[in-house]
């Protein structure tokens, strides 16, 4: 009896076997198509952001197909649920790898699972470019790991910059959220903050997940600043901004990139009048390849506002895509191609990647005038 | 002679799962597959720890991802801090996670059921707080990169191979040792405990020292399979090691069949395999998992092996059962007697 | 010097009085059986002397020692054995995995002896298993054949006989049975008069609680009456068949006594 | 200063509060303790939202319809963890809840999309009053919760039903002999807890100005902590324990750091467990 059972449970084994067997290794047909991997958390925590990667690598490459595809080779889009966890990104990094039809990755949303990634990709030689991933770490992994977003170190000394040099604030206070993002956001955006010589008057941090900011908002109504630096998505900002109006917190909001979207207005209304942030990209973007991008988006996803991820997104692919063209379909020399990629019109901005692979872009100052993110006049 | 061809039938089966896991890379040759063997492997690792407490000692823990996250980030912080080597951080790990077992085990382990179940999950929400906050030394929200690959006579572990390797061996040497323990008389004491608490400390057994014991070396195994995880990504942050991951791990138990020694097994390689084939319905995987879960304790509240205990080990030639032999399970001695029939 | 000795015993459950100043001795290899109506604090006794629950006041010696803060399994290690009024067994381990559990105080082996099974870890083992043998053997057929089922397989009496032999495999100086007979027909309660009075034979001190009178009267050298957590009176059986203070404890709340 | 966080600290706590107070009905009553209070917690708050933005229905058609889908999610839980698994061991409904908190979760997900949305109110003035800002959705929040409370008081005290409920707390057994249709007192108070608490996910959804899938998950947490410090089954206990909560994590980050808000609430909780079990008010009995 006790030999049946076992030779059962070996049985379980087995048969759990062909559910894996997905990852087989065939040869590419010549003209198969390029085939490009987006990974990105479709469900979980950050699914709402899993969203915006979904919509802009689609419309990326709907349009490059439309346009004859790369060299005349059509493009698939392979997207990957991550639910940001590191497990899972490590799964679907190897699958990427053992399929040799993907030429270069998208992704991943958090640093958590961009970085677990990351450690699978660049030994294997293929190519990934997170559009969001934010620890500073995160390209030094390896040869092949890229960002299309531009690092927190360069926006939040940025805004630092045109908080204390350009506006004159000397009185600032700081909440941010306690993840890899906010922690690098704010340590560059008070080190340039104090080096350009404002006080930094309160200091406050919340856990992903906090929704209850009164405590903290009355701490720095009571330091009195004159600037209320917000380092956090659109979401919580919202939440801290319509939560500040009601203890009557009067103070000038500045927050970074993320912010500027549409469903902050949507959300917190006159509570966000005035806010300032920097942008890579916002709707109102005038910019041609910005415009460009948002046209399409809206006609491709109607009732959507397209958002800095997406056309972040967008860009990482259009990005790979360049690499693809120059380099044909060779993993390494894609690289190659990439890193060597200057003054790239992207939706985000024209960019160019530094010898770290981190992109270097020119922000526009915007802020929200008649509730509209409208460029900033100053 | 004779001694050794008995062992090796008596361990047959141990010795053909050792032999069809390490033969598979040979047939088998996807990374991607290898990779989803180890996170399998991680699971067992923490589902079979995670089972000497809820499944044979009766307690219902939902805070094993915080000696996880001990192993983890204590093996990541030796390594990357003093630049030790995984064999140096392993060990460490497993030191740090069982001491915190012991700690919150202490004076917590006279509780009772949900009350048992609470503290378990509000330790695991304040070892996590602390990953979060103790920044100088566990890098806060940013967890810690870096960490060294483990190697082996100058050899690093780059490709999964090897990795995949290292938890067969450690998974095979865990189920083997813990199949044998459960057997004894100390397996015995916790499974008494499970029982009946009550009548188990009328008969000698201090209830509070095996509960302790039970929790500390579930502890010291969830810690390895942290050092193993922290060495093998390469890079942790505290989100990996809230109580979400302890319901994954209470939920492949209850899947497999606690107190049994396969259910760990069986629970971590069916999730996973799961989570793996449903990838193309990410959307409704989750809700999938859910309803498989309840629909699994309607109908067969007791996972899917049951209550059935599976034997590792064949006994060979069979025992003809009278009223009089001993059966394999109490008695673990290779030669057959004949016992004195004690009484008419 | 007797092998128990209790003093004053008191159990207060939060202002009412289960037992107050319970006192009395047994003597190595006596039988005495503790009597009362429902509610009398026989159980609360038991409970009190194995440790199981704290005592407000009162001393308890056995074999020598002062073991009055002992918790459960201390008592059990000095020599205390019990078995339950509603049965308590381990329902998933088999009859035999029941006994071993019961040896648990004079055996040795943790952890590394559960891993590495040393030569002296198998020969207690074996001892054991022989053991385990030797006591089922006093229940014959009921429980010999079934050494290797289930308890909760087994039949309402095999699993009371079960819960003694669990009992007995700690050769306990002092067994202590709450009701071993309840819930059994005349022919079984029978058999365990025998079994007690074989028992004694053999040299075992036992303290036990009955209803059944015919049984109480048949095998006890002494018994304790108690009501309202009062001793009442102690005696052979013959006094207490006789006294007053009994008939009218018992009488006065239900027409019970079969005696 | 002090005041104004204290006054913060109410609001959170009345949140806190008549989440908990569901809570301890569950565990009083059925002995369970159910890891999807959050998650049904979110869906009355997501139902609320449905009505408010979708449907255009006033906020009192909020309340009400929030209040009876919680209920009948509470129901269909009950059914399916208690009901269909009487004889099974506790453990599996313990699984049984954390399977339908996944569930809940994901499907909120699926159905209401996983972003944050704004829950659209008109009611937004504020007043000051002795140097502390009231605003009007505090207002609503307190108001809520005290009439719930005394409405709970009322049905526990006074009714029939509340007398049911009341024995099969004590005693189900019992209560069963003396005629008490157990089931059916099983069903109607998990129903009421979950409603409770979808009630209170509306409060915090319109407090907070936002809904989101996953808001219900440290909230759901933050009952357990409630709980246990109110004597796990004291409905009394609850309510004080919700309002001391809040008021510990708001001056925690009002005069520690803003780190140690849930360090302090978890912290009290292993506190609790372990010096003392029963809680605030509760009985050394109710610890089973």
């Amino acid at each position: 009896m006790t030999k049946k059972n076992l030779i059962a449970a070996l049985l379980v084994f087995a048969a759990a076997l062909p559910v894996f067997a997905g990852g087989g290794s065939e040869a590419p047909a010549q003209d198969s198509p390029i085939v490009i991997g987006v990974m990105a958390p479709i469900t979980g925590d950050n699914a709402e952001y899993g969203e915006f990667f979904r919509t802009g690598a689609t419309l990326a490459v709907k349009i490059i197909n439309d346009k004859g595809g790369i060299n005349g080779t059509p493009v698939e889009l392979l997207i990957e649920d991550s639910k940001s966890d590191p497990k899972e990104a490590v799964l679907i990094a190897q699958r990427f790898i053992s399929n040799p039809a993907v030429m270069g990755v998208v992704g991943d949303f958090n640093s958590t699972a961009s970085m677990a990634a990351a450690q699978i990709f660049s030994p294997a030689a293929l190519v990934q470019i997170s559009p969001t991933a934010s620890h500073p770490g995160f390209t030094a992994i390896g040869e092949y790991i890229f960002r299309s977003g531009t690092t927190q170190v360069h926006e939040a000394s940025f805004l630092a910059r045109w908080a204390v040099k350009d506006l004159g604030r000397k009185r600032i206070a700081v909440i941010y959220i306690n993840n890899d993002w906010g922690v690098v956001t704010q340590e560059n955006f008070i080190k340039t903050a104090k080096a350009e010589g404002a006080e930094i008057v309160a200091l406050e941090h919340f856990i992903p997940g906090d929704k209850d900011f009164t405590a903290s908002l009355t701490k720095i109504k009571n330091a009195n600043p004159d600037m209320f630096f917000v380092g956090t998505q659109w979401a919580d900002a919202a939440l801290l901004a319509t939560q500040a109006q009601k203890l009557g917190l009067k103070v000038d909001l500045m927050g970074a990139g993320t912010l500027a979207t549409d469903p902050l207005i949507q959300n917190a209304g006159m509570a966000v009048e005035g806010i300032r942030a920097n942008s890579q990209y916002f709707v109102g973007d005038t910019r041609p390849p910005s415009k460009f991008f948002t046209d399409e988006y809206q006609k491709m996803f109607p009732g959507r506002r397209p958002h800095s991820h997406a056309a972040l997104t967008y860009d990482a692919v259009n990005l790979l895509a360049e690499g693809i063209k120059t380099a044909g379909k060779d993993r390494a020399k894609i690289r190659d191609a990439m890193a060597g990629i200057k003054d790239f019109p992207g939706a985000t901005g024209t960019l160019t990647f530094d010898a770290e692979r981190n992109p270097f872009k020119v922000f526009a100052k915007i802020r929200v005038i008649d509730q509209k993110w409208q460029i900033s006049p100053e | 002679m004779k001694k050794l061809s008995y062992a090796l039938i008596r361990c047959a089966p141990i010795l053909g799962a050792l032999l069809f896991f390490c033969t598979l890379p040979l047939y088998v040759r996807s990374d991607y597959i290898l990779r989803v063997f180890v996170q399998i492997g991680i699971y067992v690792l923490l589902t079979s720890s995670l089972n000497i407490v809820n499944g044979y000692t009766g307690l219902f823990s939902v805070g094993h991802a915080a000696f996880f996250g001990l192993g983890a980030y204590g093996s990541a912080i030796v390594c990357t801090k003093l630049n030790l080597s995984f064999w140096q951080g392993l060990p460490t790990g497993m030191l740090i996670a069982s001491l915190a077992a012991y700690v919150i085990a202490k004076p917590t382990l006279r509780l009772k059921g949900v009350f048992l179940t609470l503290v378990t999950m509000g330790s695991n929400m304040i070892i996590m707080l602390v990953f979060l906050n103790w920044d100088s030394l566990t890098g806060g929200s940013l967890g810690i990169m870096g960490i060294p690959m483990p190697e082996i006579f100058g050899t690093k572990f780059l490709r999964p191979l090897p990795y995949y390797y290292l938890i067969i061996v450690a998974d095979i040497l865990v189920i083997v040792l813990l199949d044998r323990l459960m057997r004894s008389r100390f397996g015995l004491t916790l499974k008494a405990i499970r029982e009946d608490e009550r009548a188990a400390s009328c008969n000698g057994i201090n209830v509070a020292r095996y509960k302790t014991m039970a929790f500390v070396m579930a502890a010291v195994i969830a810690g390895a399979a942290g050092s193993f995880y922290a060495h093998y990504y390469r890079y942790i942050s505290p989100e990996a090691f809230n109580f979400t991951e302890s319901f994954i791990i209470v939920t492949m138990l209850a899947f497999g069949g606690p107190g049994n020694i396969l259910g760990p097994v069986v629970g971590a390689a069916i999730l996973v395999g799961v989570t793996e084939a449903f990838r193309a319905f990410a959307d409704y995987r989750m809700v999938f998992y859910g309803t498989l879960l309840v629909l699994m304790m309607i109908f067969r509240s007791k996972g899917l092996l049951g209550g059935r205990e599976y034997s590792l080990t064949i006994t060979w030639p069979p025992v003809k059962k009278t009223v009089y032999s001993k059966g394999d399970r109490f008695l673990d001695t290779e030669k057959e007697e004949n016992d004195e029939p004690a009484a008419g | 010097m007797s092998l128990l000795q209790v003093e004053k015993m008191c159990k207060d459950y939060g202002g009412l009085k289960a037992l107050s100043g319970v006192s009395f001795s047994m003597e190595k290899g006596e039988i005495v059986s503790i009597i009362g109506p429902n509610g009398a604090g026989k159980t609360t006794l038991f409970d009190c002397l194995t440790g199981y629950i704290p005592k407000t006041s009162g001393k308890v010696v056995f074999d020598g020692t002062d073991i009055t803060a002992y918790p459960p399994h201390d008592a059990n290690k000095a020599g205390m054995a019990r078995t339950f009024q509603q049965i308590r067994l381990f329902p998933n381990l088999t009859v035999m995995e029941n006994l071993r559990v019961g040896m648990h105080s004079h055996t040795r082996g943790g952890i590394w002896a559960g891993i590495f099974h040393p030569a002296w870890y198998r020969k207690q083992e074996e001892l054991c298993y022989r053991k385990g043998l030797a006591i089922l053997a006093l229940f014959q057929e009921r429980l010999l054949p079934r050494v290797d089922q289930k308890v909760m397989e087994l039949s309402y009496a095999n699993r009371r006989r079960t819960e003694i032999a669990r009992a007995l495999a700690s050769e306990p100086k002092l067994l202590l049975l709450d009701e071993p007979a309840a819930g059994m027909n005349p022919h079984e309660t029978r058999l365990a008069t025998d079994l007690i009075r074989e028992l004694r034979d053999k040299g075992n001190t036992i303290l036990f609680i009955e209803h059944d009178m015919s049984m109480v009267m048949s095998v006890s050298d002494r018994i304790v009456v108690l009501d309202h957590g009062v001793k009442i009176a102690e005696g052979p059986p013959s006094e207490i068949q006789k006294n007053e203070d009994v008939l009218e404890a018992y009488m006065g709340r239900r027409e019970h006594a079969e005696a | 200063m002090f005041l104004q966080q204290v006054f913060n600290g109410l609001a959170q706590g009345s949140t806190y509060a008549l989440i908990a107070v569901g809570f301890a009905l569950i565990i009083g009553t059925l002995r369970l303790v159910s890891f999807c209070h959050g998650e049904i917690f979110m869906m009355g708050a997501y139902v609320a939202f449905t009505v408010v933005s979708r449907w255009q229905g006033s906020l009192l058609a909020a309340f009400v319809v929030a209040f009876a889908a919680a209920a009948l999610l509470g129901a269909l839980v009950e059914f399916v963890g208690f009901r269909l698994l009487r004889g099974a061991s506790r453990i599996s409904s313990l699984l049984v809840t954390i399977g339908f908190s996944t569930i809940f979760l994901n499907a909120a997900q699926l159905i209401w999309g996983a972003q944050t949305q704004s829950f659209p109110t008109d009611i937004d003035s504020a007043f000051e009053f002795m140097g502390i800002r009231f605003t009007f959705i505090q207002i609503v929040v307190y108001a809520v919760t005290i009439c719930m409370f005394i409405l709970l008081h009322l049905l526990l005290g006074k009714t029939k039903l509340g007398r049911a409920i009341r024995a099969t707390a004590l005693d189900h057994e019992a209560a069963f002999v003396m005629g008490v249709d157990v089931n059916r007192i099983y069903s109607f108070t998990y129903a009421l807890g979950s409603a409770l608490g979808g009630l209170a996910g509306v409060l915090v959804g319109l407090y907070y100005n936002a809904v989101y899938p996953a808001m219900g998950g440290m909230m759901g947490l933050k009952a357990f902590s409630a709980c246990i410090l109110g004597g796990l089954t004291s409905i009394p206990g609850a309510v004080v324990a919700g309002f001391f909560l809040g008021e510990i994590e708001n001056l925690a980050v009002a005069y520690i750091s803003s780190g140690f808000r849930h360090v302090f609430s978890f912290a009290i909780l292993i506190f609790f467990l372990i010096f003392r079990p029963r809680g605030l008010f509760g009985r050394k009995d109710s610890i089973r």
